[in-house]
């Protein structure tokens, strides 16, 4: 049976250890900050200028001048820091932060990315994604193994535009968990319950070892 | 002592728009927008300029406004997601639009205010962002270079300011603030709150007055793009 | 929790001295610096340490420290003027020298910290600092090409720091002492004040936690290496 | 009669115009502060980081804490600010301090400074000299006009290992005001009361116009 969106973002906080600072995209990688293991202690950055974020408000107590890089609006704890765009991502560019968890749309079996535009629709804006896969020290994606149409997106090789190249430590999607050591393939580490690896391998472009 | 107060944000505008300049606007989404110098902008009717924010504002609040009067030639930005008339002069050719990954935008506009006209960065190497642009190699991995970025006009979003131009910002509406303030030949801040000078302990200014010409306090509606919450406060006494 | 908190300067620094080890000390002269981690680097007893500092303490005092025991094997400094041991080793070719021009130096540190491995300034071109540098041209004016600088340990001095490791800087104390905590690969503060977290304001922290692997609290002496007055303090009443 | 040193900051002070944020160097430089005209509101930077630097404090009442860029103790104003190494020299380096005047060992009729190390020396370093005279808007030399032997320490070029190269708008000696446009060479603006043009030319191997 594969993983729901929320078992596949409690899997992805078994990787968060003690002491780390985390960055979290938008989507599954949002949701981890709801598993973070009992006696971890995390510090979550947003890239807008915070380290240290903090819940959502409560009703009525939102402040407008407290967002996070997805634009909602959120709150402080008391061991919050703020700063200026330029000192965030010298942050992130710097090998500062420890594990950044991002979806994706792709990702290729040398660890490629690809997760911000696809050709001929209104593209968007690559916001922080390509520094976050640059900098940081290291990257795991969640993401569903195939797309609605049941074609694979863990590829030999990105047809869509790159977020970044040779960048991913960790995939974890509804089928498994996936994981390369420098500038190796990736291995199957983990399969959710009731998958096989036949199920796997024939859901997947990329190389995969086990 | 030169006068940098001024008493509206159209007349902090005043003799510094013409055809074509280049404006930085501080802001994060709609968080720590300088919204009262955006509107003046608009009112000066001023043409084809070129925006550098992040974001591109929504329809019809931030830098939305000066899109739909078509002031804006093009925009450097991480990130527009936002807007439907942004979307529309784009897809029909109206609009240059130059995407700047958001650290790499941050690092270009802190460079440009530090007179670093160039730095290499390990962001967008082997993506369509490092096509066109100098490769160096250092301790065997590739870097691209990216250059410095200044502007004609930078306006600012401030939280507090004295009358010497010192400024402090409030949580996560700093972002692009401080470092655009350094970035334009002109900086023009808008404040919630003009205070003596000597309100501020020195150790504790966000941007000193060197970087600020023009200072008006001005109320901001500070409107909130998503509103996020996790419900009611539990009432007081409940487990 | 990981615990940042140490007891004692010398213990902050176990397991991390090493032969050859490359070590950033903050302050400006004998402002800011952090007097017990010398101190407690000078009793490790590490040899052939690569010194990264803007000046190199004077003599029996900060750095100097480190000199009179020959422990250092290279200093990279903007001015070195206030030390005959220095100037004896340094003569006797017993200590290489880097010098570099503060602004460089300080931006090299930054870089360092940021994920820069180069950038372009104008500081320095047409002098000896040049020598061997890449050059290049913009906007046809020529720039040469600095590099990122890191080290193995930072030791920082700063003013309050609370349990997360977030710190606040005194004055002109700060200095180096800021960037210097985001280049290192281990960084270690000793503070004036350790306080809970929460007692600062999040609007308000120099350096946040995430730069801080090991915190001390630790009495400083604070030595002031050229007193200067303008004479005693007139009597209330006088004019 | 040539200038005095107090003369001649006195004269560097004209130069300060009202709203400026100015660098002072060490030596006569540092007198300047002494003569700033009535009207003329000047704001002090110290390299160290500091914008708004006040007078020497009281004795007894010095701060380990705060010193200038001379290492000397000095006071804060109600508009002083504090910042960073880095974020300093962003200042310097991008041109945002209006005039720097600093001392000098040789001037060139180009424009290019020498005051950092005499070879065969002790060097004692450059400090924050290359980085301001590469940075500031406008900087102003205050020297003797020639050394203790006599002979011009205003040249055709420097003999001197370089502090900067085309970047000194005026010198100001003992003997006179010497200012320069752009890339052009210096120009005789003023002279000491009794010095002659004369006196001036015998004593500067430079190429002076008037």
């Amino acid at each position: 049976m594969a993983w729901t969106r929320d078992e596949m973002a409690r899997r992805a906080a078994q990787e968060l250890k003690d002491g780390f600072y985390v960055n979290l995209g938008i989507g599954i990688p949002t949701l981890v900050a709801n598993y973070i293991p009992d006696g971890v202690d995390v510090t979550l950055q947003s890239e807008n200028g915070m380290l240290g974020m903090g819940p959502f408000p409560f009703d009525g107590e939102e402040n407008p001048d407290l967002i996070n890089a997805g634009k909602q609006t959120i709150t402080a704890l008391r061991r919050s820091s703020y700063f200026n765009s330029a000192d965030s991502f010298a942050m992130i560019r710097g090998g500062h932060i420890d594990l950044s968890i991002l979806g994706a749309m792709e990702i290729s079996e040398n660890g490629d990315i690809a997760n911000w535009m696809i050709p001929g629709k209104m593209v968007k804006g690559m916001g922080g994604a390509m520094d976050l896969v640059a900098g940081v020290k290291r990257c795991i994606v969640t993401m569903d193994h195939t797309n609605r149409a049941g074609a694979s997106k863990f590829l030999k090789s990105c047809t869509l535009p790159l977020t970044g190249q040779n960048c991913i430590a960790m995939v974890i999607t509804d089928l498994g968990v996936f994981a390369r050591e420098g500038n190796e393939g990736f291995r199957v580490k983990e399969l959710a319950p009731d998958v096989t690896l036949d199920e796997v391998r024939a859901k997947t472009e990329a190389e995969l070892t086990t | 002592m030169t006068e940098k107060i001024y008493s509206s944000a159209s007349e902090a505008l005043e003799g510094l728009t013409f055809d074509g300049m280049s404006v930085m606007a501080g802001g994060f989404g709609l968080c720590g927008i300088p919204e009262n110098l955006i509107s003046a902008l608009r009112d000066s009717g001023v043409q084809n300029i070129t925006a550098i924010s992040n974001n591109a504002g929504v329809d019809g609040f931030g830098l939305g406004l000066l899109l739909e009067t078509r002031q804006i030639k093009k925009m450097i930005s991480s990130y527009v997601g936002e807007n439907k008339e942004f979307e529309r002069q784009y897809l029909a050719g109206e609009l240059e639009l130059e995407f700047n990954p958001q650290g790499t935008m941050a690092e270009r506009i802190r460079a440009g205010g530090a007179g670093i006209p160039g730095f290499y960065t390990k962001t967008g190497v082997g993506t369509v962002i490092a096509e066109g642009k100098p490769v160096r190699e250092f301790n065997d991995e590739t870097y691209i270079m990216e250059t410095g970025l200044t502007c004609d006009v930078a306006l600012i979003k401030a939280w507090r300011g004295d009358t010497q131009g010192n400024l402090q910002f409030k949580d996560t509406a700093r972002n692009f603030n401080p470092i655009m303030a350094t970035a334009g030949k002109v900086t023009i801040v808008e404040v919630d709150e003009l205070v003596e000078v000597g309100t501020f302990d020195p150790n504790f200014i966000h941007t000193p007055g060197i970087y600020v010409q023009r200072l008006v306090q001005a109320k901001c509606e500070k409107r909130i793009e998503k509103v996020t919450t996790r419900g009611p406060r539990p009432v007081e006494g409940d487990a």
